[in-house]
């Protein structure tokens, strides 16, 4: 026991020197991702003398249990990176530090795309600074185009267009699919598509629920269209691959085209090298509708009940610069939070000429992108909403029905409260 | 080392059973009582009672003056031997007989001393290094008994801990249990079925039906004298033959008419005890029926013509088994002859010795002969 | 030696001991050995993928025979975080959390089985009741409790509560003890033994299967234990190996070959561990042997 | 009088019996009481880990029962888990064991392999089982081809989710099987040859001795994996994503509540919930042991 | 109901333990066999072997005719009674002998007519809802005997089935047992430490020491011609006493030169057999010691004074220990006197009856008197 003393000593040992010392969570320990995060905080640390941030890393998913449980005892990290979605809600919920007496001394919101900025919002007050981010975009295969006929420089614009060019790209043998065109739910989920044709959150920022609406209609006919063109079966097998994140059918050819987010590229960089392959925005419902795609994202954030909340803003406002922000968005080919940092990115000259096509395409796609940050109302309506689009694919009710039946859950759940 | 009172000692298993009834005894420092009684009468249950294993329903148990009822086993001091052996699967012979001693915190050398002592009385030097299960039933038993006889308790119980040994290795068993208990006057309770055991080893025998005393005494006391039939029939083996009949003119006359003088001091016992003429039980031992023979001074002999039903050979003797009347009847005699069912005999009964008990209650009547009996 | 003496019938093999014997264990073996393959096939798929490169591990669809045996894939695994530290660390754990599973459930279990007392019955369907409260309910206030206790970044919260039982392996141990006839522990009582020393001196040995069992389940448990690791370890120099696992893992894509190479790297030594500690709960203490 | 000093005899070796479990209860008292106690109290607030904690009294458990169509699809998805795991999971267990206990070439390493799925645990094996579930090439169904069975959409089609789970837990049945292979060790052999001699056959012989003998496990086995499987949610968390599968089939009881602890905050919501898994459980565990003495065998007399 | 060869048999255990060497013996359809001899002889071990719970390890056993050694127990159609009971713990007294019945599918009603019947004879029927943890010793020894006798076996294997009954209930057992098997003739071995059953129940005897049998005979023959000094102190209780010396002139004279003279036949016997003047050992009952008797036709007496060591009254009667010159002696007289220790009695040696063995093997010397004996 005596290593978890010395951990404390040598916290100690490092406040003698009279510098603050901060602890910063991340779930970043990968290889890639971990030297990077830890060269901005070593320029950060060497950028001034009063703060020294202690990096740690803590698994994807479990880290927040774990601030959670922190902030409740007391005890809380200073920084923690966090989903950008629960941000309001945990706003609301006072788990993390109102940053808005910072931001009036430093107001950097005009820094971050506007729909990330406004995801931080709780009463006008912002909780936590938008790292990095992402959007959705379409992968397709340049080569599966050419075989089929098709111009492979031109990417379907429309759902339309979509289904026609799928119909082209499908190689059926039986029953079975040797290439499967294009199927919208692999990737992305109904809600996605919803949004893509009328660009309305199932629940509005005046906690109004708009699930039944005509055009979110439209979608899930025209979903459960694509569902009974290709059939559970092969849908499934196709699904659980995917799911399963690891053999993905896209490298091999046999997937024509798919939903994905940009940093799919550095996977098809690295274990489908010779993939000839293109992007494009997501198709538009009918010209003109807009290429509406949506995202998440990342912030970082002040616990509630840390202990140098100065210090803290001053390591966030450093994360969040162009300057650490570039680097981020360079080294990961990510995608980040700050308009000019991504902007600069994407024209970074560390990219080769695919990765500055997707990049740039990314940057492209930020300002149509969504995001769908959670109700403080009925944090987890979706629980209500899903079960009546699956119910629709397996052709137990009917698009009409299912929308109704889903409106009506949700607003009786939201009435509760 | 220790003297016992039982007083009114009853014992009832799950609400219904009562496995001893009203046990009243009181054992004088280094008394050997040994327990008999038919199977499931309650002597394991006395014992263990005793032990503490089993809780006193009713009563109180006394040692020394002190009430024992609430004392835990480890505290009492006693060393038993259990009619199941109840060895400890896990530990070799050695560490079987060692186990006590452990507990009690001797001395490596001494407790080695001890249990090789114990090895070569119960003949077990060879197995001391064994696992139980590499035992046999004998071998078994014979641990069961070192575990107690390696320990100077205050007081020892043994459940028929010589059951499963044979002959000779019994006979020499029970001789060790005597010498030991010569030496050590250890007060002692033994419960055993083997005849030769209780009378040979008691100081006195306590003789139990269905949870409740039927006599005790001094064994040679109890055979000559048993209170009732029961202990009559119980007492000796092959068992008394008990006749029913009522007395008449000094003749006992069984119910089909056979009748058969009595020594007359005892008729006139039993005319002034009011068994004049009524019915009565009479009963004999087998080796109180003879074959036809000289009369000797002082016997009061009848004799009567029998038919041999089975002759067995059990040894030094025959057991003749025949009628007497309608009624069946075991007669012990020297082995010499060679008789076969069918064959005639004469047997004289020795009505000097045989026993008259009342034939509603089975009790003993006493016709004057107790006189100077230690009871 | 001849066997067949004239005019005996022969019998036919199985129906002889050993012919019947030898037919149920081979009818058995295949049994085994077919459900065997069920059984390793995960086992199989994470060895294959441990030793493809990343790019063969999306491939679609997916191999089940490697191009390459890619063994270096370990090596490099177990560079990538300090896992020789994190071996220690959770060796420390899991030896420290075993003694205390075993010892402690077994005194109390043998509290429960073979020592009467008042409310014994009570107290033990509370034992069981403690099992039926999620975890993740007590979650927050245990930690805050941790953190009162000022235990947090410490093995403490991690190792102190095995010292304190633990209702399954109470129940569990229990149920091992009121198998035990009770003529031993009468036997021991009269020689003078307390219910400690019954305890120590019959209780334990007589049970070692069963304690074999807790000392398996604790050790698998202590060693996979991931949560309690993660909640109340920050210093990374603390962590544990399966913490160190998740450094494969990521949000978005995961490092299948090393993550499983690593994990099959962790398994090894419970798959050892489990091979020879076999004889400890397949060594037959006969109960019975004793008596009669 | 006696009956004081039989109380005094009585209360020494209970005595013992409280030092004996003297560890759990401090044990009790200093980690779990406390914590339980808390969240039975904060059952009756709003409770939000950070921010509030109000007394709503009994609204959380109104709500549960009154409007909360999730909690029931919930609680119908985890009994109908329990009610086919626990059964399958221990005739499993024993039957299996039944193999493994015979001395022949290989056991040892048959008795490791068995025992594999049970130390194969965490995240990894649900998306290792994920991969094998797979309709179409995945291996389960791949096998069930060979013998001309068309496998099912084991986790999409919301009728076989649960199947899939139960097969799940089937496979790693390893755990229950050390169980009852340390007490099968503890069966004294002259029963089996007096069955033999009695003329019964293998089979008879594992019906009328070895199951009854080892009941006292079974027992275990019984409560202790109703009540594990009435908290199932590692599997389910993972497989469906934490979302709860197709047409919520994959909701279980602890999922529902973990989305509404750690995803809505409302814990105070989620700790009636666990609440109200107490009753029923700890309700099903009493007539498990009101029913035990009908038919558990405790060699030890149970004294 | 079969014939049983049994043919070189050993059995070791564990590569070192050998419990049985060299077993032959042909039992005859409908025999009656008591297997003894002291603990850890091998009995049960042979009985196991028989019953196919124990590997043979050499030699074959044949059941009328069939070669057996490989035969699953099951199929031998053999009951048992265990030494060690091996009650179904989980039963009541009823389903534990209903046990086999069952596996052999009787009808339900049948199955309740027997176990009814057997648990009448057996004095059980108050206790066949219990379970065998709530029953006495006795009462637990005689189920394990029903559920051998409600079946109908080939072969009926008896491992001291009524060691812990009392004298009364074993009587009566003993003479079930022989009912039953004059009824249904089944073959039966029997392993027993009780004299009286050996005796009486056999039709033969098969003394083993040391896993070696040392004879084999009808109960009379073995015990009025003890093969060898073991068989003659072994097989009769208290055991045949046994003095060192040599032959002189026709004399028996003891190591310490007490002189008995030997019956002319006998004296002459061994002069042929070349015992002339050799050291030999004689052995003669404590029957056949008795007080100073009349001596009958026939009878070879020699009488010699002695002092009484210990009187010890068994019942019928009374055994006195005393000595022959240094050698110790067990005479069994009469219950009627009233001996001391310190008594001086002129103790009488039937010489007719005495046993004479070789010094050296302790093997019999067979002087004839054997003649028309079925071995
Ligand atoms: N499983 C075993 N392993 C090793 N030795 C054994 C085993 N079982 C018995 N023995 C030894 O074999 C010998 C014969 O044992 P067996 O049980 O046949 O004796 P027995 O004649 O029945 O004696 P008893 O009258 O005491 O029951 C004994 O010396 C015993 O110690
Ligand atoms: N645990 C128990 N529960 C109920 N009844 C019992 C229990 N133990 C013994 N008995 C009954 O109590 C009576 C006395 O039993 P006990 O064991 O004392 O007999 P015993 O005299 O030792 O007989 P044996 O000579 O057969 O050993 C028997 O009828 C028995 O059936
Ligand atoms: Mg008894
Ligand atoms: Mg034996």
């Amino acid at each position: 026991f005596t290593k978890g003393g010395s951990g404390a000593e040598k916290a100690d040992a490092e406040a003698e020197e009279g510098k603050i010392t901060l602890d910063f969570w991340t779930f970043w320990g990968s290889e890639i991702r971990r030297p990077i995060i830890e060269k901005i905080i070593e320029d950060f640390n060497n950028s001034q003398d009063e703060i020294e941030v202690k990096h740690t890393f803590i698994p994807w998913g479990d880290i927040w249990t774990k601030e959670l449980a922190a902030i409740a005892a007391g005890d809380p990290p200073d920084v923690v990176i966090n989903d950008i979605n629960a941000t309001a809600l945990r706003g609301k919920n006072q788990q993390a530090e109102n940053l808005s007496k910072y931001l009036e001394e430093d107001d950097i919101s005009g820094d971050f795309y506007e729909e990330l900025w406004n995801a931080t919002l709780y009463e006008g007050d912002s909780y936590g600074i938008p790292f990095n981010t992402d959007t959705r975009v379409l992968f397709y295969n340049k080569d599966a185009f050419e075989e089929a006929g098709l111009d492979p420089e031109q990417p379907p614009k429309t759902w339309d267009e979509l289904w026609e060019y799928a119909e082209k790209l499908d190689v059926k043998d039986g029953e079975k699919y040797d290439r499967l065109g294009f199927y919208p739910m692999f990737g992305v989920q109904t809600d996605v598509w919803m949004m893509n044709a009328d660009n309305v959150n199932f629940v509005d920022e005046n906690s109004e629920v708009k699930i039944n609406t005509p055009a979110k209609l439209d979608t899930l006919e025209w979903l459960n269209k694509w569902h009974q063109k290709y059939g559970a079966d092969n849908i499934n097998s196709w699904k659980a691959q995917m799911e399963s994140q690891q053999a993905n059918p896209f490298f091999s050819g046999d997937l024509a085209m798919l939903v994905q987010t940009p940093t799919f590229y550095t996977q098809i960089r690295d274990y489908a090298p010779d993939l000839n392959f293109g992007v494009a925005l997501l198709p538009e419902k009918e010209p003109g509708n807009g290429h509406t795609s949506w995202g998440g994202g990342f912030v970082a954030e002040i616990p509630a009940g840390a202990e140098n909340p100065d210090a803290s803003w001053e390591f966030i406002k450093y994360l969040t610069s162009k300057e650490a922000q570039e680097y981020w968005a360079v080294k990961n080919f990510d995608n980040v939070a700050n308009i000019e940092a991504s902007e600069s990115a994407a024209s970074s000259d560390e990219f080769n000429d695919n990765g500055k096509m997707v990049y740039e395409l990314a940057v492209e796609a930020m300002p149509l992108t969504m995001l769908t940050p959670t109700s403080l109302v009925a944090p987890d309506y979706m629980t209500l909403v899903n079960p009546e689009f699956d119910n629709v694919y397996l052709g137990k009710k009917t698009p009409e029905q299912a929308l109704k039946d889903a409106q009506a859950a949700v607003e009786k759940e939201i009435s509760k409260k | 080392m220790v003297k016992i009172e039982l007083k009114n000692i009853s014992k009832t298993y799950d609400k219904d059973v009562t496995a001893v009834k009203d046990f009243n005894l009181e054992i004088e420092d280094g008394d050997f009582i040994v327990l008999v009684g038919p199977s499931g009468c309650g002597k394991s249950t006395m014992l263990r009672m005793i032990a503490g294993l089993e809780e006193i329903t009713d009563g109180e148990f006394v040692m020394d003056g002190r009430l024992m009822n609430d004392v835990p086993p480890k505290n009492r001091d006693i060393a038993m031997v259990f009619q199941n052996y109840a060895l400890y699967p896990h530990m070799t012979v050695y560490d079987n007989m060692a186990f006590a001693l452990k507990m009690r915190k001797f001395k490596k050398e001494e407790i080695k001393k001890r249990v090789t002592e114990a090895a070569k009385i119960l003949g077990l030097e060879d197995y001391l290094k064994r696992k139980p299960r590499a035992l046999s039933g004998g071998q078994r038993q014979r641990v069961a008994l070192g575990r107690a006889i390696v320990r100077d308790a205050k007081l020892f119980l043994m459940d028929e801990p010589l059951s499963n040994l044979d002959a000779k290795l019994r006979f020499q068993m029970r001789a060790e249990i005597s010498k030991l208990h010569n030496r050590l006057k250890t007060t002692t309770v033994y419960v055993t079925h083997d005849q030769t055991e209780a009378m040979t080893m008691a100081t006195r025998i306590v003789i139990m039906k269905d949870g409740v005393i039927q006599q005790v005494g001094a064994p040679k006391d109890v055979y000559d004298y048993p209170e009732n039939t029961f202990v009559g029939g119980f007492i000796g083996s092959p068992a008394m033959n008990f006749f029913s009949g009522e007395v008449q003119n000094g003749e006992f006359v069984t119910a089909d008419g056979i009748r058969l003088p009595l020594p007359e001091t005892k008729a006139r016992a039993m005319q002034a005890a009011g068994y004049g003429d009524g019915p009565i039980t009479m009963g004999i031992r087998p080796e109180h029926v003879t074959l036809e023979p000289p009369a000797a001074a002082g016997q009061s002999l009848a004799a009567m013509d029998s038919e041999v039903i089975v002759s067995e050979l059990t040894g030094a003797e025959t057991l003749l088994y025949s009628k007497l009347g309608s009624q069946e009847l075991i007669a012990r005699i020297d082995s010499g002859l060679d008789l076969r069912a069918g064959d005639n005999v004469r047997l004289a009964y020795d009505m000097e010795l045989a026993h008259f008990f009342d034939a509603g209650s089975g009790d003993r009547l006493k016709l004057g002969e107790e006189a100077g009996i230690t009871v | 030696m001849v066997k067949q003496a004239a005019g005996r019938q022969k019998v036919s093999h199985f129906e002889t001991i050993q012919g019947r014997r030898q037919a149920l264990n081979i009818i058995n073996w295949v049994l085994l050995a077919a459900g065997s393959i069920l059984m390793l096939s995960p086992l199989w798929w994470m060895l294959v993928t441990s030793v493809k490169t990343m790019q063969e591990v999306m491939t679609y669809p997916p191999t089940f025979w490697p191009e390459s045996w890619n063994w270096s894939n370990y090596m490099k695994t177990w560079e990538a975080a300090p896992f020789d530290l994190y071996t220690v660390n959770t060796l420390t754990i899991t030896i420290l959390v075993v003694i205390g599973n075993v010892f402690v459930n077994s005194f109390i279990a043998y509290g429960f089985a073979k020592v009467p007392f008042k409310g014994r019955n009570v107290l033990f369907a509370i034992v069981l009741s403690t099992m039926m409260i999620p975890g993740f309910v007590t979650l927050i206030p245990q930690y805050v409790l941790f953190a009162k206790l000022q235990w947090l970044n410490t093995y403490y919260p991690l190792v102190i509560p095995a010292f304190f039982g633990s209702a399954f392996n109470i129940f569990l141990l229990r149920q091992f003890y009121m198998t035990i006839p009770d003529e031993l522990i009468e036997a021991a009582k009269m020689e003078g033994a307390s219910h400690f020393w019954i305890w120590w001196k019959i209780g334990l040995p007589l049970t070692k299967p069963a304690l074999a069992t807790v000392a398996i389940f604790s050790f698998n448990g202590a060693w996979n234990d991931f949560l309690g690791p993660l909640l109340y370890v920050n210093d990374e120099s603390l962590y544990t190996l399966q913490l160190g696992l998740q450094v494969f893992k990521g949000q978005m894509s995961t490092q299948w070959n090393y993550l499983m190479a690593g994990s099959l790297l962790v398994l090894l030594p419970v798959i050892i561990l489990f091979f020879f500690f076999q004889k400890y709960f397949i060594q037959g203490i006969n109960l019975q042997s004793g008596g009669k | 009088m006696a009956g004081k000093r039989r109380f005094n005899y009585k209360t020494k070796e209970g005595l013992q019996g409280y030092l004996f479990i003297l560890p759990w209860i401090i044990g009790f008292i200093v980690f779990t009481a406390g914590p339980l106690l808390f969240s039975f109290a904060a059952s009756f607030t709003n409770y939000n880990v950070t921010s509030q904690m109000d007394f709503v009294g009994l609204s959380n458990y109104e709500k549960l029962f009154s409007g909360d169509q999730l909690f029931w699809t919930s609680l119908y998805n985890t009994l109908y888990y329990v009610l086919f795991s626990v059964p399958l999971t221990t005739v499993g267990a024993i039957l299996l064991s039944a193999l493994l206990n015979r001395d022949i070439p290989g056991m040892r390493l048959f008795r490791t392999i068995y025992y594999l799925p049970a130390v194969l645990s965490g995240v990894g094996v649900y998306l290792l089982w994920m991969q094998l579930l797979e309709p179409g090439t995945g291996m389960v169904n791949t096998v069930l081809a060979w013998f001309g069975i068309a496998g099912p959409n084991w986790l999409f089609d919301p009728d076989w989710t649960k199947p899939a789970l139960i097969f799940m837990k089937l496979w790693s049945v390893g755990g229950g099987m050390l169980l009852y292979l340390a007490s099968m060790q503890g069966i004294s052999k002259s029963l089996y040859e007096a069955a033999e001699i009695d003329g019964a056959n293998a089979w008879q012989q594992f019906t009328r001795i070895t199951i009854p003998m080892i009941t006292p496990v079974i027992f275990f086995d019984i409560v202790t994996s109703l009540i594990g499987g009435f908290q199932i949610f590692q599997e389910a968390y993972v497989m469906s994503n934490g979302e709860g599968g197709p047409v919520n089939s994959m909701l279980f009881y602890n999922l529902y509540m973990w989305q509404k602890a750690f995803e809505a905050f409302d814990m105070g919501y989620a700790m009636a919930m666990s609440w109200i898994l107490f009753v029923i459980v700890f309700a099903l565990t009493i007539v498990n042991l009101k029913l035990a003495p009908k038919w558990v065998h405790y060699e030890g007399g149970g004294k």
